[in-house]
């Protein structure tokens, strides 16, 4: 009937409060990439779990595949249509074994008293991983895996079904260069065989290496559907945000004060080695590195959170002993954790209680009990200045989308007034306007006099935001560059290499055993 | 390369076995065939709700009906038997009519976890006491003991093979069963995961409630068998007899490793957690332990027990170096 | 029916309206065969003697949930309460508070606070009670020396504990060669749970002769393990069993002997009683009560004693009812 | 229109069932009943908050009667050996602190789930207890101390049910108003998180099981000052009635919600079900099913209405769209 495999119409999605996604559209044609596009909390995951027959969408809807009607209500419709998801926010089972995972959902396609074959779990298993060149054991729970090996899991399970369609809702967060590559690869295969793919992404460069057309969101609402030769990554972003943004290097303009915070010799076994570094007033200190290489457990340990070690941490010249989170707090030290929802949020909380938590103690009146007008004022303010929207501070957290998290996390840190601040992957899953603005505002952080370290693996946003940067390779400082000797490829030489030296360039196919996960 | 579940059972079965040796020092009657068959024989029923329980658990929901559950197949099992002919088919019939009164009412708990979507511990709570208050209603906590039944039921009872009980067999085909269930089949492996992750599950389109119900009329079924067990074991009907079982069962299926939070719990581990229980009350006595202070050596051994897991679990978890780190 | 009525079904919950008395029977828990046992005869005496009588109770032996039902009662104006307390002292709050309702307050089966009582209907003499079962044990062993070990259905349960103190002091008395092997070992008031432990005893201690079980469900669980291990020629069992239930055991021999008395003659004496206390009656020595029997008053005025125990056996247990 | 909140459904339950009661059931009003009420609701009350507090943490204390029990005999042993009543009680609620304390150490520091602890010292306090006592019942306190579970404020009120509303409200204050509840709440809706936030959870977590243990105390206070005894059983049948009244009253058993005037809601409506039931003469296992089926009726209302809420949202978003 028609040249597309799917197609949605009139796709709107109301949560309690918000409407998630208002008269939308979507169009797939077979064996096209097809990339979904908006800011944060435009409504791509939403829409994606109307496709999966996760969300209901609202009545009027039209919903075809393969010009048929859909008829997709329950996840396993979807399943069966030959549509398979890959979740942003995963969907795995972390107490079954990798094989396992990867042959899940099929399983409840028959019936449940069927023996089930463990060799053609392991098979179909070991296929789809060797398709994505990762090596991990088939009988691992997923727990004990990486983050971005789980990741890869994920796109194994999606793979290993024969699907007409496959969606992939920001497949690449956690993945090194080299896995990204690989995942292009399986993505060109999946062309030629004529399936087509759904990719959301937040990183542009990705979305028109690998995309044919674009559609994209802005608020819920449909902004149109391009040819990607037909846009440029200016283009797009005035598309999304509705304006023009800037994304470049930074300058190295702020003159740094006193040393406000120094480690010396920091170790932990199995996680890093002899760490030195010093952070000075109104600094931003990048330290980048491949995923695995040890700095969110360096940050941790800062923290406090991550015990014991050995080493030495001056405040202000001053040795002192962080010994918990509370313990950091009070010496001023801030760390917003890579992973929002589990670990920097309290998701079924409202904004207010999140934003308040860690400075309760302030809030307090003459009996010691909360002043919750303090409290809200507090909360309006960083609502307020952080520009979060929905704007409502009595909103539980978790029903905003995840760059408004983010920045939730952000105020609540702030309202600590901490000397030293710690953000680890600050942009992670974030689109590109908020990720500006959060880049922003962590230069605007120092230039008051904080001291801040940006954890990220993101190459440009580390050039973007830091001052000097420090390259973590194997649980050690590998290198360290000023911000204006220091770019893209020195970076990656210290990261991969230990060295400034070149010879190693991203498209090296063994970047993923460089990962040095030991299993 | 242990998964945490092995190293989990590891640490019990250390405890069983440090317990074990050390009672067969002190009491050279505890390390012999006829003690160690009737402390499985004693806590075969235990051992058959614990691994419905086990399930249970796995899927991250708990059912405190269970003795109450039991109670009353036993109640109406008894009944039934006092009706039937002295001949083989009455034990068809009773291991007909016990299980499937246990799934009936194991079910009801199902549906209403499920469909209502009421926490377990609460639709459970619920259950047990209007359970146990019409058992207490109807019976009036009246007894029927073996001359009530049919000659060939208590011959049932007494039945041995190689001089260990049919209960004991039944306990071994339930366990064994069960864990096959587990590993074998889909719904087994849907159990493990809806308890892995409920959100996942339902993207991989497992049909949660299905699964819900089947645990639940699972142990409502297992409960149905534990009746028989119970009957043939007292050969007598209590209605008081299981009062406050429930934590027993429960205890013993934490102590094998099963994590109350759901995703984890195995039948190996919640026959080893049966086990400690076992040995820890045949035990106290054969040791002679005074009588008042036999509750103070338990609870210490249970803490003992549990804390030494967390502490070991905890190790195993920081060894696992998270980077390798170059020298 | 955990709490019954006898009486005409139309009688008025005020007392006096139609005259009737309300008399309260309050056992330590409703649902074990005992007490339903008892519960029969008192709503025999009700019909009997004409009065109302509730016989309604905790549904577990737990001091606290009887004085709730025992607030209840009084909020129910009833004009005697008669109770067996599952602790004595537990209920001299509550039981003054009803005297001071003007509610007759008496005890049965179990002694509570004698200061607050004005009846006091045992069914034994706790001390003879537990001479008679230590002495009946060591007749059935067959020789004053030997290991013995006694079961009781919970550590906690006074009424037991005063048995058992009685039959140790025999014991001790009479029979110094006669050992114990442990403390008394509790069985949580479960059958499964006396099995258990006597399979434990016999294993642990191969030299047993003797079992003494206290509360009605332990000697039965104690004659089950006997029986199945076949060891009834070589352990004697003795307890304070119901007939109907120890039959089967009493038959092979498993249990020797069933020590009680008739509670449904017990319920019965106590509501008879407690409508002559209402009646301003006093109970007197040697005093014949229809159905009961003769009654034994001790010097003090209120200490009834229902009489001497039964002994339950083979030739005589299918003779009950209960 | 505002939506009412689960606890003012369950307040109007409650209300609902006053008023039937008070039409059926005899006397339920009469002072006598009502006073009743008021002192049967304390012990229990302190318990269900006390098990409330640690489940919002998204734990259980399984303990918490036992620790009451300890408590109880603690104070009881004190002031039948002569000491005097205000230090016994000093010494009954530093033994219930201490018990809260192993409690909170190994679920804090050890990281054991909170199940498996208080199963483990459930047992443990138990025993305890049992070889405190000997399983009997210790009793002797003074006349002074009786007063406070079975006195009268102005000679109207009792007041232990003052104690209570005390309690009820600190620790209503405390869980809304203070650091420490505000992280209880945290701590039990995400402990990483919150442990992220700068709070040291294992702080908070000692705090709930001590606070836990104090009420547990408190309740023993009432509890053996009212039926004038302490021993191993002392309101062990609290234990899985005070989940039940937690979770009635809107408790998430997951942790991180639960109100006390919810859970006081509950506890109401479980004293006027068997208070009225009792009046009516219902038969008290019948009040086990009856408890049982409101605790799922309530629940299946809870459940419609969330539904029926989330429907009438969208009819309203929809109505403002169009
Ligand atoms: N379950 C839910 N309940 C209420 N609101 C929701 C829910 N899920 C999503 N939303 C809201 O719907 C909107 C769209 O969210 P969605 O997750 O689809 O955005 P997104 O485009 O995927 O954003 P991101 O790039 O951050 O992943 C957001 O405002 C979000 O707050
Ligand atoms: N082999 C492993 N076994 C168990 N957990 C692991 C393993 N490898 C990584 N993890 C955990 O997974 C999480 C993410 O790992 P990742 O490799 O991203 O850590 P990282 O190097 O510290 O972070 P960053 O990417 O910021 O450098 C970490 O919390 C880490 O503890
Ligand atoms: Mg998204
Ligand atoms: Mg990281």
């Amino acid at each position: 009937m028609t040249e597309y495999l799917l197609q949605m119409n009139h796709i709107s999605k109301t949560f309690p409060g918000v409407k998630a996604l208002d008269n939308v559209m979507l169009e797939v044609k077979p064996g096209e990439v097809h990339a979904l596009i908006g800011e944060n909390g435009a409504g791509k995951s939403t829409l994606i779990k109307i496709l999966a027959g996760i969300y209901a969408p609202d009545p009027g809807a039209e919903f075809y595949f393969e010009g048929k009607e859909a008829g997709i209500h329950k996840p396993i419709d979807a399943t069966l249509k030959g549509i398979s998801i890959i979740y942003q926010d995963l969907s795995l089972f972390p107490n079954l074994s990798v094989a396992e995972n990867i042959y899940m959902g099929r399983e409840s396609t028959s019936k449940s008293w069927k023996k089930i074959d463990w060799k053609k779990i392991e098979e179909t298993a070991e296929k789809a991983l060797k398709e994505l060149d990762v090596q991990v054991d088939l009988n691992m729970p997923v727990e004990k895996l990486s983050i971005a090996q789980q990741q890869l899991i994920e796109i194994a399970r999606a793979l290993a079904f024969d699907a007409k369609l496959i969606v992939m809702d920001e497949p690449t967060s956690s993945l090194s260069a080299g896995e990204v590559e690989k995942l292009y690869k399986v993505i060109n295969d999946l062309k030629r065989k004529g399936i087509a793919i759904i990719f959301v992404s937040h990183k542009l460069k990705e979305l028109f290496t690998v995309s044919d057309r674009f559609t994209v969101l802005r608020d819920g609402k449909f902004v149109g559907t391009y040819e990607t030769n037909d846009l440029d990554e200016d283009k797009l972003i005035t598309l999304m945000v509705g304006r023009q943004v800037l994304y470049e290097k930074n300058q190295g303009i702020i003159k740094a004060g006193n040393t406000i915070f120094e480690v010396k010799g920091l170790s932990k076994e199995g996680n890093f080695r002899d760490i030195s570094f010093e952070l000075k007033q109104g600094e931003v200190l990048g330290i980048t590195g491949l995923v695995g290489s040890g700095r969110t457990e360096l940050a941790q340990a800062i923290f406090g959170v991550n015990r014991p070690f050995t080493g030495e941490i001056k405040i202000n010249g001053e040795t002192v002993k962080v010994r918990s989170s509370e313990d950091a707090v009070k010496k001023g030290i801030a760390y917003i954790p890579e992973s929002r929802k589990t670990q920097g949020l309290i998701l079924q909380q409202s904004i207010i209680n999140n934003i308040s938590l860690p400075v309760l103690k302030t809030l307090r009146n003459a009996l010691g009990l909360i002043n919750r007008k303090k409290e809200t004022a507090l909360a309006d303010h960083y609502v307020e200045t952080l520009d979060v929207r929905p704007a409502l501070p009595k909103m539980e957290a978790g029903q905003l989308s995840g760059g408004n998290q983010q920045k939730v996390v952000i105020g609540k840190w702030l309202s600590t007034k901490p000397k030293i601040l710690i953000i680890d992957e600050p942009t992670n899953g974030i689109d590109i306007g908020a990720k500006t603005e959060i880049h922003k505002l962590l230069r605007k952080l120092a230039s008051e006099g904080m001291g801040v370290i940006v954890i990220s693996s993101e190459l440009p946003e580390v050039l973007a935001v830091s001052d000097r940067i420090l390259v973590m390779r194997h649980g050690k400082i590998a290198g360290e560059l000023s911000i204006n000797e220091a770019t893209q490829e020195n970076i990656m030489n210290y990261a991969l290499l230990g060295s400034k030296q070149t010879g190693v360039h991203r498209e090296n196919p063994d970047l993923g055993e460089e990962r040095g996960i030991p299993m | 390369m242990k998964s945490i579940l092995q190293s989990k059972e590891m640490s019990i079965v250390a405890i069983v076995v440090l317990l074990s040796i050390t009672l067969s020092f002190v009491s050279p009657a505890f390390l012999t065939f006829e003690n160690i068959f009737d402390i499985l024989k004693g806590n075969a029923v235990l051992g058959i709700l614990a691994v419905g329980m086990t399930l249970v658990i796995i899927t991250g929901g708990i059912d405190v009906s269970v003795a109450a559950v039991t109670t009353a197949v036993c109640v109406m099992a008894g009944k039934f038997l006092t009706v039937l002919p002295d001949s083989p088919i009455s034990i068809l019939l009773l291991f007909i009519v016990a299980p499937l009164i246990g799934v009936l009412l194991g079910a009801l708990n199902g549906i209403l976890v499920s469909k209502i979507q009421i926490p377990a511990i609460v639709v459970t709570l619920g259950t047990m006491s209007m359970i146990n208050g019409i058992i207490l209603y109807l019976t009036n906590g009246t007894y029927l003991n073996s001359t009530s039944f049919p000659k060939i039921f208590v011959d049932f009872a007494n039945f041995q093979i190689f001089g260990v009980s049919v209960i004991v067999f039944i306990f071994a085909i339930i366990a064994v069963g069960t864990w096959y269930i587990l590993k074998y089949t889909v719904i087994g492996r849907e159990v493990l995961a809806v308890g892995g992750n409920k959100e996942s599950s339902i993207r991989a389109g497992i049909n949660f409630d299905k699964v819900q119900i089947f645990v639940y009329g699972y142990m409502g079924l297992l409960a149905g068998i534990a009746a028989i067990a119970q009957l043939s074991y007292t050969k007598a009907v209590d209605p008081n007899g299981l009062l406050g079982f429930e934590l027993q069962v429960i205890a013993a299926v934490v102590l094998g490793g099963a994590n109350i939070l759901g995703g984890r719990g195995s039948i190996m581990g919640t026959f080893l957690g049966v086990l400690l229980l076992g040995i820890m009350q045949n035990g106290l006595i054969l040791a002679r332990i005074d009588i008042f202070w036999q509750k103070v050596v338990v609870g210490t051994i249970i803490l003992i027990a549990v804390s030494y897991d967390q502490i070991q679990y905890k190790r195993s978890k920081d060894k696992l170096a998270k980077i390798e780190v170059e020298a | 029916n955990s709490s019954s009525k006898s009486g005409g079904e139309d009688s008025g919950k005020e007392s006096g309206k139609d005259g009737k008395l309300k008399i309260a029977v309050v056992p330590k828990l409703v649902g074990i065969p005992y007490f339903n046992a008892s519960e029969k005869g008192a709503i025999q005496a009700g019909k009997d003697l004409g009065v109302d009588v509730i016989y309604t109770g905790p549904t577990e032996a737990d001091a606290a949930q009887q004085v709730k039902v025992i607030e209840d009662l009084i909020s129910q104006k009833v004009d005697v309460i008669a109770v067996a307390p599952n602790d004595p002292a537990a209920l001299t709050p509550v039981l003054k508070k009803a005297k001071e309702q003007g509610i007759k307050v008496m005890d049965w089966d179990t002694p509570a606070d004698q200061s607050v009582v004005e009846l006091s209907v045992h069914q034994i003499d706790d001390e003879a009670f537990g001479r008679h079962i230590a002495k009946s044990l060591i007749e059935k062993i067959g020789s004053e020396e030997g290991d013995i070990a006694i079961l009781t259905g919970g550590l906690s349960a006074a009424n037991l504990n005063s048995w058992i103190d009685g039959a140790k002091k025999e014991l001790d008395e009479n029979f110094p060669k006669i050992k114990l092997v442990s403390d008394k070992i509790a069985t949580d008031e479960k059958q499964p749970v006396a099995y258990q432990k006597t399979l434990d005893l016999i294993k642990s201690n191969p030299e047993l002769k003797g079992i003494m079980a206290y509360s009605t469900i332990a000697p039965i669980g104690a004659a089950q393990a006997i029986q199945e291990k076949g060891l009834q020629d070589k352990i004697a069992v003795v307890g304070t069993a119901l007939p109907k239930d120890s039959k089967p055991f009493l038959e092979d021999g498993s249990l020797d002997v069933g020590i009680l008395w008739e509670p449904d003659k017990l319920g019965y004496l106590t509501v008879a009683l407690a409508k002559d206390l209402a009646d301003g009656k006093k109970p007197e020595n040697g005093q014949e009560v229809e159905n009961v029997g003769k009654i034994e008053v001790w010097e003090d005025g209120k200490t009834v004693i229902m009489g001497p125990p039964t002994d339950f056996t083979a030739e005589n247990a299918g003779d009950f009812n209960y | 229109m505002k939506a009412l909140s689960k606890e003012s459904i369950l307040g109007l339950i409650a209300l609902g069932l006053i008023v039937v009661m008070s039409v059926l059931a005899p006397g339920f009003l009469s002072s006598q009943n009502i006073t009743n009420m008021m002192f049967q609701i304390p012990e229990f009350g302190l318990i269900a908050l006390g098990m409330m507090v640690v489940i919002v943490t998204g734990g259980i204390n399984l303990s918490i009667t036992y620790t009451a029990a300890l408590a109880g005999v603690a104070i009881a042993l004190m002031q039948s050996n002569g000491y005097p009543m205000l230090l016994s009680i000093l010494v009954g609620i530093v033994v219930g602190l201490v018990c809260g304390y192993i409690n909170g150490f190994i679920v804090s520091k050890i990281g054991v789930s909170s199940i498996l602890v208080t199963l483990g010292t459930m047992v443990l306090f138990e025993g305890i207890v049992l070889s405190l006592t000997k399983g009997n019942s210790i009793s002797g306190f003074s006349e002074s101390y009786s007063l406070i579970g079975n006195g009268y404020y102005m000679g109207l009120v009792p007041l232990s049910i003052i104690i209570f509303i005390l309690f009820a409200i600190l620790t209503g204050v405390l869980l809304t108003k203070s650091k420490w509840g505000r992280s209880v709440y945290m701590v039990g809706s995400n402990p990483i998180a919150t442990l992220f936030s700068g709070v040291n959870n294992s702080k908070i977590l000692m705090g709930v099981y001590m606070y836990s243990a104090l009420l547990a105390s408190i309740a023993a206070i009432i509890m053996t000052s009212r039926y004038n005894m302490a021993k191993v059983d002392l309101g062990s049948s609290y234990l899985l009635q005070s989940v039940a009244a937690a979770v009635l009253g809107g408790t998430a058993i997951e942790g991180g919600y639960g109100k006390v005037m919810g859970t006081v809601y509950a506890v109401v409506i479980f004293q006027v079900l068997s208070s009225g039931l009792n009046l009516l003469e219902v038969p008290r296992s019948i009040v086990g099913v009856i408890t049982g089926a409101i605790l799922i009726f309530v629940l299946i209302i809870n459940f419609a209405k969330a539904k029926f809420d989330e429907k009438k949202q969208k009819k309203m978003q929809e109505a403002n769209a169009a």
